[in-house]
């Protein structure tokens, strides 16, 4: 058994209106100096049996056609032991 | 013969039924399409419906480009079948790479249901030839996930070959790049578009009957390219 | 892990048990011992501890409902009544409605989207297990005060919840309630309601019949989300407890849910399935204990075979768990691998976990160990039935004594326009497009009126053009007053607002949320109430057909207000015909139709401009409402309106800026002779309607209005070369209100509080 | 100048209908050993100045009330420098 973190962000230079949303909200509850935040989405894989480089290399294929869209999503890929 | 107009129903699609509805209204027959089974059945052109297709969970249209019947649709695209994706539809076909760029969550964060005024602006399409350019028409929106994003290039590339095919009015609901709320492809068969024709067929059900058009545009361009006659 | 089985309680009979915490008494728990001949096993009492929870026994409240089953009006309309899933209403043309509303109130509160979207989810499920296909959901919501920052989270969770729920599912939300009043604070209700359309042949029950069928469980896997939030969460206040005591909440999946539609009526169209239920509260527990005391009266469950989420949940669990998105069928054997085959095509998992008998006894078994076996009746039907003590407060007389008579009211022209403006932007009177714009009212294509229209209403055949149209009313500040009038002028408004739209009013579905069963003040309000509504059903000859009870609806001592919230369905031949809200052409004339008086006790004016509440709510005469029905019913048919709107909160000021917001057109209006122009503009009289008639139908209208001694009052006329509202006869002066002031009025409030 | 990185997770015993999505996806896509798959939520927050015991609290705090919902959701904060 392993676990694998997809993190899928946004690229920098797409709009992220939930991030500035939650900077409005931040202000309103009282923490200032947040300059900006991003949010993006976390994928926890547990994966049967061990990770070999094969296996990886089909994690990252999966993790840049399915998991996230290369138009307006940059994302990484961790072994998580 | 009646042209024959597949509707793709993926687990999750919603406006199957009222896109099969727009192409009877319109005129012609409509052949309902399963996502698992990978046969267009010889259809004359293909809806791809709005709806949350395997619940949008991931993102919009992500999980249905993996559906057996996308491969065949891919196919026949790039042989200049007609088809028209709308809202969810035009999601899937931009993560299948038919359409460029992608479709973001609406700049306000809200879900948005709106009676929606367009420009129409381009009419050479299979979708919009029986339209005129300058045309202002009124159909509902409704979309969580409508901003239309795509790098400065392609939005060039796509005004310059007047690949734009309807603009948003008065407001832009979703926060879309240069307020476009449609674009096709450079042969001009395949289209997406965010608001919803097919809800704006009948007086009693719709804003207007403003959305006929993109299914009567279809006809009349089945009938020029002569694969159905008049 | 040992499990308690049935031999263990047996053989020790005298283990403590806790039935306590669970939310069992002493007395409820010894009569569980008096079934069985023994001591409960410890999935026994979970069942039975679910089950007869305020929320799925009615315990508090039965006594008090029967008066829907026996007073009954004629209508053999009626297909199914009270005790299924949902009651089935003959519309004609071989098709049946079935509708229903529901409470998701407690669990909105904790957790608002989720809540809220569960809420959906639940009462969606009902629909479909009666055979029908849902058409359209509605939502009436009640928030506290809109100023409370606490607000914000609870509203815009639960309004996201319900539109991300139901716009997932595909059914359009056709219209609800959102009305704010500090009684909601700690206690916001969510109730939702459902629609669904099917051919008479198509209805289904929840019975096990056939012995030797199998029992399916089909959709999501099951969880061990909402163990024990059935008793728990729906039937305790919230007080002191903090987050760590709240039970877990369940997560909605809507995309399963639609699976689970098109799945259930793939297999119910194609004659696999004897008997269905779906898993609400209580799940499992409920839905076999109720489908074998139903059915043949006996049913053996393999407990082990049902597919989990979480693989250590024990028995016990598995037996309580309210995760979502469950359905039962109980389908012959020969017909199991084509049901298997239909779940297989929509991709929903589904696994046999039981069999009918004629044993008598429900009995489930886990790894070949035998864990329950009990009646299945004493655990779905023959619960504790309370009679709770009930009185008339005493601050009642104060209340009542307490009328608006000595509020100041505007006493110049500048004063009526200024009270005009402010009231059109109240957040009870406010546009809630903010709101009704998150959600698809147009998918399906068989919308014909939605928000803000008076009723929704769905083209249910295509081809005849038969339709059915929805309301949901309350006034809960009336039934404050006054519960068992209060009551009725629900029913009345609600009757009322789907005649208005040419829809003939046929049944009724409820939702009664109320405080604590056991302060006998809300026990009088609650048997009141009931009482009223039932007698005005009967009279108006509209049957309840089903709806759902909520109590505990209080922050620590202090209950919300009673607010019986009324549905009624009402039928129309041809959509076509419908009237909508929205005055049309130039020299069109404006009527009241009804008698205004000067009744200003529980209405928005006294709330919003006064924040009083005292005094005896409106009169009510029932066969006057009726009448009206029928004008605006047979001038719909016969052409007689090119719109018509419901006189209700707000009073005619409201009605007739609503009409005049709607169409853009502007109007002429005059204050009626022997009414003060406040009297007119803000009494909420009942049993009244502004309609608008062309003038070549003007005098058979009024032929109409004699013919039925309705009182009907010329107030105005349409004119198209203004923008505005125009009104004389204000103090002798001329008022003038631009409509695009109104609309900006009126559509900012609601972004302002929570965009 | 600092990052912090908030990771939000639906609690382990709460559905999470997305992950399923995906884990089927991924068996139709021809990944199989996929055992289970879980999606959260990353903010990426960008603070202005230094991060103190003090600033760390209110993150905590905000990453509690704000960024989740804790009916349903667990979080981890992560100063990355
Ligand atoms: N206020 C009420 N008025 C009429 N019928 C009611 C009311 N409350 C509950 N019922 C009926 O009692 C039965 C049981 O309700 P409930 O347990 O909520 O059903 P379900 O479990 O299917 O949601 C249903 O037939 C319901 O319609
Ligand atoms: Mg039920």
């Amino acid at each position: 058994m392993a676990i694998v973190v997809v993190d899928v962000a946004l690229k920098p230079e797409i709009l992220d209106p939930q991030g500035r949303a939650i900077v409005s909200a931040l202000g309103r509850v009282g923490l200032s100096g947040v300059a900006d935040v991003r949010q993006g989405k976390q994928f926890v894989l547990t994966i049967d049996g061990e990770i070999d480089d094969a296996k990886l290399a089909q994690i990252n294929e999966i993790a840049s056609t399915l998991l996230s869209n290369p138009v307006i999503e940059d994302f990484t890929v961790q072994v998580r032991r | 013969m009646t042209p024959r107009v597949g509707v793709i129903t993926f687990p999750g699609s919603l406006d199957d039924k009222d896109a099969a509805r727009a192409v009877r209204i319109a005129g012609a027959d409509s052949v309902a399409l399963w996502h698992a089974d990978a046969d267009l059945h010889s259809v004359d052109a293909v809806v791809l419906p709005g709806g949350f297709s395997y619940g949008d969970y991931l993102r919009c249209g992500a999980i249905a480009k993996f559906a057996p019947v996308m491969e065949k649709l891919v196919d026949a695209a790039n042989g200049g079948l007609p088809i028209l994706g709308i809202c969810n539809g035009f999601q899937v076909l931009t993560e299948s790479h038919l359409l460029p760029g992608a479709l973001t969550r609406n700049d306000h964060l809200h879900f948005i249901c709106r009676d929606q005024k367009l420009r129409i602006e381009n009419n050479t399409s299979a979708w919009t030839s029986d339209f005129n350019v300058g045309d202002e028409i009124l159909i509902p929106l409704k979309n969580g996930e409508g901003g239309y994003v795509a790098d400065e290039k392609t939005l060039d590339e796509l005004e310059g070959e007047g690949r734009v095919i309807a603009r948003y009015l008065e407001i832009n609901p979703n926060g879309s790049r240069r307020d476009i709320a449609g674009i096709t492809n450079s042969r001009g068969n395949v289209v997406g578009i965010m608001p919803h024709p097919e809800h704006a067929v009948e007086t009693l059900t719709g804003p207007t009957t403003d959305g006929l058009g993109f299914f009567s545009s279809l006809l009349k361009s089945l009938v020029n390219d002569g694969k159905v006659s008049a | 892990m040992s499990v308690d089985k049935v031999s263990d309680a047996i053989s020790s009979p005298d283990e403590s048990q806790p039935f306590a915490e669970l939310g069992l008494k002493k007395d409820e728990y010894e009569s569980i011992r008096g079934i069985l001949g023994r001591r409960p096993t410890s999935s026994e009492l979970a069942m039975y501890s679910v089950m007869w929870s305020e929320h799925c026994s009615y315990k508090s409240s039965k006594v008090h409902l029967r008066q829907f089953g026996t007073k009954v009006p004629k209508n053999n309309s009626m297909l199914v009544g009270i005790g299924e899933n949902a009651g089935v209403v003959d519309i004609g043309q071989g098709w049946a409605v079935t509708f229903k509303v529901e409470s998701h109130n407690h669990p909105s509160y904790v957790e608002p989207y989720q809540g809220a979207a569960t809420g959906i989810g639940g009462i969606v499920r009902d629909i479909i297990s009666m055979g029908a296909r849902p058409v359209a959901v509605m939502d009436p919501l009640r928030f506290g005060d809109p100023e409370n920052p606490d607000t914000r989270r609870v509203l815009t969770g639960i309004v996201s919840g319900i539109g991300g729920y139901g716009n997932c599912l595909g059914l359009p939300n056709i219209g609800g309630e959102i009305v704010f009043d500090p009684s909601y604070q700690g206690n916001p209700l969510v109730n939702a309601l459902c629609v669904g359309t099917m051919k008479h042949e198509d209805i289904h029950l929840a019975k096990a019949t056939g012995i030797g069928n199998a029992v399916i469980l089909y959709g999501a896997r099951t969880g061990g989300d909402g163990i024990g939030g059935v008793s728990v969460l729906a039937s305790e206040t919230f007080d002191a407890d903090g987050p760590a005591k709240r039970p877990s909440v369940q997560v909605g999946d809507p995309f399963m849910e639609k699976l689970l539609i098109e799945c259930t009526l793939e297999v119910l169209h194609g004659g696999l399935v004897e008997g269905i239920q779906d898993l609400g509260g209580a799940g499992i527990s409920c839905a076999t204990s109720e489908l074998a005391s139903n059915g043949e009266g006996g049913m053996h469950v393999w407990l082990d075979r049902v597919l989990l989420r979480d693989s250590t949940l024990s028995p016990e669990e598995i037996l309580m768990s309210e995760s979502q998105e469950r359905m039962c069928a109980v389908v012959e054997p020969a017909k199991i691998d084509a049901f298997m085959a239909v779940c297989k095509k929509w991709d929903v998992e589904a696994v046999v976990i039981g069999e009918v008998n004629n044993s008598g006894r429900l009995t489930v078994e886990s790894h070949g160990e035998q864990i329950v076996d009990v009646p299945p009746r004493s655990v779905a039907h023959d619960g504790p039935v309370y009679e709770r003590p009930y009185a008339r407060p005493d601050w009642m007389d104060v209340r009542q004594a307490s009328g608006p008579e000595n509020l100041v009211r505007p006493s110049s022209a500048a004063q009526v326009k200024q009270t005009w403006l402010t009231m059109t932007g109240t957040p009870n009177l406010a546009s809630k497009s903010w709101v009704t714009s998150q959600y698809d009212r147009y998918v399906m294509g068989n919308t014909i009126l939605a928000q803000p229209e008076d009723s929704g209403m769905i083209r249910v055949d295509e081809k005849t053009g038969l339709g059915v149209a929805v309301s949901t009313d309350c006034n809960a500040r009336f039934a404050a007053l006054d519960p068992y009038k209060g009551a009725q002028l629900a029913l009345a408004e609600s009757y009322r607002n789907v005649a208005v739209t040419g829809a003939k009013p046929l049944a009724v579905t409820n939702c009664l949320n109320f405080g604590s069963p056991e302060d006998p003040a809300v026990m009088w309000q609650f048997e009141q109430a009931v009482t009223g509504l039932a007698d005005a059903c009967l009279e108006m000859g509209t049957p309840v057909t089903g709806g759902n009870v909520s109590f505990y609806n209080q922050t620590g001592e202090v209950a919300i207000h009673p607010t019986p919230v009324i549905g009624v369905l009402g039928v129309i031949q041809n959509v076509e015909r419908r009237t909508p809200m929205a005055w049309g052409l130039d020299g069109e004339f404006v009527y009241v139709l009804g008698t205004t008086r000067d009744e200003l006790a529980g209405s928005e004016w006294a709330h919003a401009i006064h924040n009083h509440l005292g005094g005896l709510p409106p009169v009510l005469d029932l066969n006057a409402e009726m009448t009206l029905a029928e004008i605006l019913v047979a001038g719909s048919r016969e052409g007689f309106f090119s719109a018509a709107h419901d006189v209700s909160e707000g009073g005619i000021a409201q009605t007739t800026a609503e009409m005049a917001m709607r169409s853009g057109i502007g109007v002429r209006l005059d204050v009626p002779a022997g009414l003060d122009a406040f009297t007119f503009l803000w009494s909420e009289s009942a049993t009244r309607a502004v309609v608008v008639v062309p003038q070549n139908q003007n005098d058979a209208f009024l032929t109409l209005c004699q013919s039925k001694s309705f009182p009907v009052t010329k107030i105005g006329s349409v004119d198209s070369s203004i923008k505005s509202i125009e009104l004389t006869g204000v103090f002798g002066e001329t008022i003038s209100l631009a409509i695009d002031e109104l609309r900006v009025i009126s559509e900012e409030t609601l972004p302002r509080l929570f965009g």
